[in-house]
């Protein structure tokens, strides 16, 4: 395909997305589905790179996710910043962490990582549940609606929230492939599949797994930012497992490294919890199967099921893949 | 005598840290399989066991081995549908499906079993011992002893038999096993295997202390985790070690600072270690 | 066909007479969605579920009487699987089903989540069982109406028992969060109130999902303590294995348990080792005043008709939850939040499950507090002494 | 020479995603037989050994039909053509480094008795044929040389009663003096009636002892011989002995 022509693609289908709602319905459970579905996804996009290109498993990005909500919790209740300051106080704060982290996991791979990583989680949950600087196992409350004063715009609701929500995932979606495209994306790649050829090659691999962390981990933040003010309260359940299968599974669900992979992983789970819930325990149960499955079986995914597919339609494809998801 | 008591707690701990964690070390000695549904199948030997017991009317020393023979099944059909993973070696993806395992197991054991706690009631759980100010019951000597044992059999078996030797040739390079006419997978099936049995074999044990929950596996898995890596990964004499130091370490820091932070201080030292000394605990794969 | 009923019962009646003469329009008109949010799985499942059914029983009851304002009540039941998140979502979708009322709150996080967004929704939240006393400051829901009792009503009633055993070496077991810390703060702050001069001799602190309590235990047993003040909310884990290890462990002294931990589930997990243990609560289905109460009477029968349960005091707040603001909300004619939540805080109703009750200004039930001591595993309330 | 070969391997197929790296319609060696494989690095010398046990340490996709007695072995996981008698000395890591030369040697699986010309070798069989392991049993793998490590990866192999023996690059990263030693010591097992596929990058070694030659190039057998009419060979000869050899 032409870029010219993909690119033009790309923006009409940037466009329909955000009419995904209101095609929907437009009902406030379509909205709060559709804003959830969107922090998620930017949330796990930050999850995907180290996933699918580092092809390291990070167990501690609910860490990322809690520093971001938390840091804006704090700035917007104590300090009474707004939503721009304290995306800029949670993206510091998130460097801050996934530095220190970083740093200290340079020299670990695999299963040693993600025990480490896991470690880190749980300890963050230990700290974030007893300090009361953190509210303690009560929270942080009263965060204020989001509102960006000088453009006139506040958002009081999901449904006036969610064009935020779509720009944020617009952004991690741009960040992603244009981190696929770049020299880091690119020397990360080959750092996971081949370390002793990316370091004959001149890459150093603990620099670039350093940076692809720290790429990351705004990424995940910024999610937590935008689900500080939409729910308007956090706790510590942020660091809970739920997020941290939730992101895995949205990671891996739909094939790795295909770029809208997270964001339908992240619909399907949603939408099956939301509109198709047979409970709690059931629900867990589909979880960790469809995990399992994809893992065991589908080694590329869903996606790698239907692509054939994907052929008989190859000027649809795109648009196709991005509405079906949401629709089903 | 408080000092004493709080060493009893320690001791009696330690060994049920270590007994809990015995599956997941030759698990990832052997087949360097993380498995982070460990604490899922810790729950599910607890809940077989109290199923046999107060629902069947098993005795209980016929309960541990029914339950022993689930955790076998359970081990059986992961490794089973992991497989092809393993061989590969995508230890990526073997971490992600346990977690899904672990989270299947949950709701499963939720559904079968009902979300109350329960009491799993021994003969000897119900008997103390008091001695002096002291004061502990006939299941804790027996995990002790069980605990033992179990070290010093598996030891030996490791060390010193065929089957032995095949699991560490599995661990050190599986391809070269092959070579020497090593049946891998059967290896891999057969350590998951055991990793069922021995974790409900532990639950059998450990679980009559306290009540439970068919979502409790979480602080299970933790604990685990920090036996297992401080250890010496895959390391059957250092987590013995590791499991006891760490009792110790959770009764004297709950006696003289806190229980609230005893888990966290432990994630702290097991960071440190990490850290300090990443290379230092990839020590010889193969179980020993 | 009310009129033979006691006095008690006449909100109800005089509801019930409403009904009637409004039933034409009844027939045609949609009934009245109402929310219901607990945990419905996990730990707090079974307790969510009871709470949940109480719920449904108390609908019968207003819908038998002719329902609200003429119409028939619908109760929409959500799981909040204990998270935050999850609690969210589901006040989300019952918002857009239209809902006129929530009624929600077995954990304190849950409900803390939960209000701002009920809130922003203008639709009335009521909060039947979570204790956290955030939830009345107004941040979250500045409407907010909550039934169960605060930890400083909860913590005047330990603090007189403790000062009336003339104990004064006092031990501390305390769940290490908002509630535990919380709880133990009001007892030591009435037990000040009281003048009472005490040791705290030994305090232990513990995580919520603690369940082997030998090493606290051990260093409380060496401190010798007279009384041994038990908190901890974890009912299905924590509670029962703190008061079997407690008895195992020979623990010395008077084992006091908090306010409301100790429900008649947690004596089926501890078996023998309960008895007598110390509580105190606010509600005893079979117990005077309740017992006589045609209103309690009443409940009682209807969710042993349709559960084959008898209601524990989580279930009789949930329901009174749903029968206060049905009198609310039949009395200012109107299901929109302002007047009714207006009516109910600061408000007294006569003839609810509790009896007669008033709710403070800050929309808190008062609640009156009787001790018991578990004796052959059931609760035995103490007879008023002073 | 109308006895049936001990290995033979017809249309054998290597892929590597979809690049082919060997395509040999047919190789044989026979009884008592040491057959060289020789060419340049990357001809595929490693991937036709490999082949022929299914065997790899990437994850290559194979076809065609190796046959050991005249038995298809082709459906049989490498652990099972091993068990039948097809045994492979890999290149590189050749034993287990945290286990004993003992343990190393100590059989993994039943090894059979004789019969169907496969040679038991006793642990003290092994050890008169290697008086260096000996000395050295209960040193860990890891601590031994080069020339020790090749010895042990033999040793081991003899102890699994091998049929025939598929043996890649013994010689590297060995001393030319103990290139010379390794191969003789290949050559007198032959003699004492071992059979052999030899690999060797050193063909100016291997040509010294291997009955027939193979010469591999990009995957495909480009010429084949006994190693004396070999010898003469103008692309043995130009490529790998230099040509004042002639």
């Amino acid at each position: 395909m032409n870029s010219g022509i993909k690119t033009v693609l790309f923006a009409a289908l940037a466009v329909i997305g955000f009419f995904v709602p209101t095609l929907l319905g437009g009902s406030g459970a379509v909205y709060a589905a559709c804003v959830l579905i969107a922090i998620f996804a930017v949330m796990s996009y930050g999850l995907d790179i180290v996933v699918s290109d580092l092809g390291e498993v990070s167990l501690a990005h609910t860490v990322f996710f809690a520093v971001g909500a938390y840091t804006t919790a704090l700035l917007s209740v104590s300090a009474g910043l707004g939503p721009v300051l304290s995306l800029a106080g949670a993206i510091l704060m998130v460097l801050l962490v996934a530095a220190a982290l970083g740093f200290v996991t340079l020299q670990l791979r695999e299963f040693v990582f993600s025990l480490v990583t896991y470690a880190v989680a749980v300890v963050a949950a230990t700290i974030a549940q007893n300090w009361d600087f953190l509210g303690g196992s009560d929270g942080l409350r009263g965060i204020p609606a989001f509102e960006l004063s000088w453009l006139g715009f506040k958002a009081r609701n999901d449904q006036e929230l969610w064009p935020v929500a779509y720009l944020l995932l617009l952004v991690a979606i741009y960040l992603v492939s244009a981190f696929r495209r770049s020299k880091l994306g690119q020397a990360a790649m080959m750092v996971h599949l081949n370390q002793r050829l990316a370091v004959t090659s001149g890459v150093d691999p603990q620099r670039i797994r350093l940076q692809v962390f720290l790429v990351s981990a705004p990424i995940t933040a910024s999610a937590g930012w935008l689900y500080a003010y939409q729910r308007a309260y956090i706790s510590a359940d942020v660091l809970e497992t739920y997020f941290l299968i939730l992101m895995l599974t949205a990671v891996v669900v739909m094939g790795r490294r295909l770029l809208l992979g997270p964001l339908l992983g992240v619909a399907l789970i949603q939408i099956q919890e939301k509109f198709f819930s047979f409970g709690g325990y059931v629900d867990k149960i589909i979880l960790g199967s469809v995990l399992i499955l994809t893992l065991a079986f589908l080694p590329n995914g869903l996606f790698g099921v239907v692509a054939p597919l994907r052929n008989l339609f190859i000027r649809r494809a795109t648009p196709v893949g991005k509405t079906i998801p949401e629709r089903s | 005598m408080n000092f004493t008591q709080q060493l009893v707690n320690g001791i009696v701990l330690g060994h049920a840290y270590a007994l809990i964690a015995i599956g997941w070390t030759v698990l990832l000695g052997v087949a360097r399989l993380v498995n982070f549904g460990h604490g899922q199948m810790y729950m599910l030997g607890a809940f077989v066991t109290w199923y046999g017991v107060s629902r069947l009317g098993l005795p209980y020393f016929v309960a541990i081995p029914v339950a022993m023979l689930v955790g076998v099944a359970v081990g059986y059909v992961m490794q089973r549908v992991m497989l092809q993973l393993t061989l590969k070696q995508d230890l990526v993806s073997i971490m992600i499906v346990t977690l899904g395992f672990g989270y299947v197991l949950h709701g499963a054991a939720a559904l079968f079993f009902g979300s109350t706690g329960q009491i799993l009631e021994t003969p000897f759980s119900t008997k103390d011992i008091y001695w002096g100010d002291l004061w502990f019951t006939y299941q804790d000597i027996a995990i002790v002893i069980v605990a033992i044992l179990f070290f010093a059999v598996l030891k030996y078996v490791i060390d010193r038999t065929r089957i032995g030797r095949l699991a560490r040739m599995v661990a050190e390079d599986p391809q070269l096993a092959q070579l020497a006419g090593v049946n891998v997978r059967r290896v891999y099936l057969g350590v998951f295997a055991f990793e069922g049995a021995a974790v409900a074999l532990a639950a059998a044990l450990v679980a009559p202390r306290t009540p439970i929950l068919t979502s409790m596996g979480f602080d299970e898995v933790i604990i685990t985790f920090v036996v297992v890596v401080l250890g010496g990964i895959g390391s059957v004499t250092g987590s013995y070690v590791a499991g006891l130091a760490l009792g110790l370490f959770t009764a004297f820091f709950g006696a003289f600072v806190s229980p609230a932070y005893a888990t966290a201080a432990a994630f702290a030292v097991l960071i440190a270690v990490l850290v300090v000394r990443p290379g230092g605990l990839a020590v010889s794969p193969g179980g020993r | 066909m009310k009129a033979t009923k006691t006095l008690k019962t006449l909100a109800i009646a005089s509801l019930g007479a409403l009904a009637l003469s409004a039933q034409g329009h009844a027939q045609a008109q949609q009934p009245i969605k109402v929310g219901v949010i607990f945990p419905l799985s996990g730990g707090a499942g079974p307790q969510g579920q009871h709470v949940t059914q109480a719920i449904q029983a108390m609908a019968a009851i207003i819908n038998e009487a002719g329902g609200v304002m003429g119409r028939q009540i619908e109760i929409l039941s959500r799981d909040d699987e204990s998270t935050p998140a999850v609690g969210v979502s589901r006040a989300n979708e019952l918002i857009s089903s239209g809902v006129s009322l929530i009624i929600e709150g077995w954990n304190s996080p849950v409900t803390l989540a939960m209000q701002p967004v009920i809130s922003r929704a203008n639709i009335l939240d009521i909060t039947a069982i979570s204790k956290a006393d955030p939830i009345l400051s107004g941040e979250g829901n500045p409407l907010a109406v909550r039934l169960n009792s605060s930890n400083s009503q909860d913590g005047a009633v330990i603090a007189k028992y403790i000062a009336g055993t003339k104990a004064k070496r006092i031990a501390f077991m305390t769940e290490n969060d908002a509630y535990g810390n919380g709880a133990q703060e009001s007892i030591e702050a009435e037990l000040k109130k009281l003048n009472y001069a005490y040791d705290k001799v030994a305090e232990e602190k513990f995580p919520f999902n603690q369940a082997d309590f030998r090493v606290a235990l051990t260093n409380v047993r060496a401190a010798n303590p007279e009384v041994t003040i038990a908190i901890n909310a974890n009912e299905g884990l924590g509670m029962p294995a703190l008061i079997r290890q407690a008895k195992q462990s020979r623990l010395p002294g008077q084992l006091v348990t908090a306010v409301g931990t100790v429900a008649p589930s947690v004596i089926s997990v501890a078996g023998e080792a309960a008895n007598g243990v110390i509580g105190a609560d606010i509600y005893f289905p079979d117990v005077e005043p309740f017992a006589s109460n045609e209103a309690n009477k009443k409940f009682v029968a209807k969710t042993q008709e349709m559960f084959k349960y008898t209601p524990d005091k989580y279930m009789a707040l949930g329901a009174t939850s749903l029968q206060v603001w049905a009198m609310a909300a039949n009395e200012v004619k109107s299901l929109d939040k302002e007047p009714v939540a207006k009516r109910i805080r600061g408000g007294s109703f006569k003839g609810t499950i509790f009896g007669d009750v008033t709710f403070a200004a800050n929309g808190q039930l008062e609640s009156n507090h009787k001790l018991f001591t578990i004796e052959n595993q059931k609760i035995v309330v103490r007879p008023v002494s002073n | 020479m109308n006895t049936r070969p001990v290995l033979e391997a017809t249309n054998l197929r290597v892929a590597y995603g979809g690049n082919i790296a060997l395509d040999v319609p047919r190789i044989a060696v026979r009884e008592r037989e040491l057959v060289g494989v020789v060419g340049a690095n990357g001809a595929g010398k490693s991937t036709l050994v490999n082949g022929l046990l299914g065997w790899s340490r990437g994850s290559p996709k194979v076809s065609g039909k190796v046959m050991l007695d005249g038995k298809d072995m082709s459906r049989l996981p490498p652990h099972e053509r091993v068990k039948a008698g097809l045994l492979l000395i890999p290149e590189g890591k050749l034993v287990f480094t945290q286990m004993s030369v003992e343990e190393n040697l100590a059989a993994s699986v039943n090894a059979p008795h004789d019969g169907q010309g496969r040679r038991h070798y006793s642990i003290d069989d092994v050890y008169t044929l290697f008086p260096r392991l000996y000395e050295r049993r209960h040193h860990l793998g890891s601590q031994l040389s080069g020339g020790e490590r090749q010895m042990l990866g033999i040793a081991r192999a003899l102890r699994l009663g091998p049929r025939a023996l598929l043996l890649d690059e013994p010689s590297i990263g060995l001393a030319p003096r103990l290139v010379s030693t390794v191969l003789e010591t290949v050559r007198s097992l032959v003699d004492s009636g071992l059979t052999v596929l030899l690999v060797e990058q050193n063909v100016r070694a291997a040509i010294e002892v291997v009955d027939r030659l193979v010469l591999l190039e990009r995957g495909r057998i480009i010429a084949e011989g006994p190693a004396s009419e070999m010898r003469d060979d103008p692309r043995i000869a130009e490529a790998y002995l230099g040509a004042h050899v002639a």
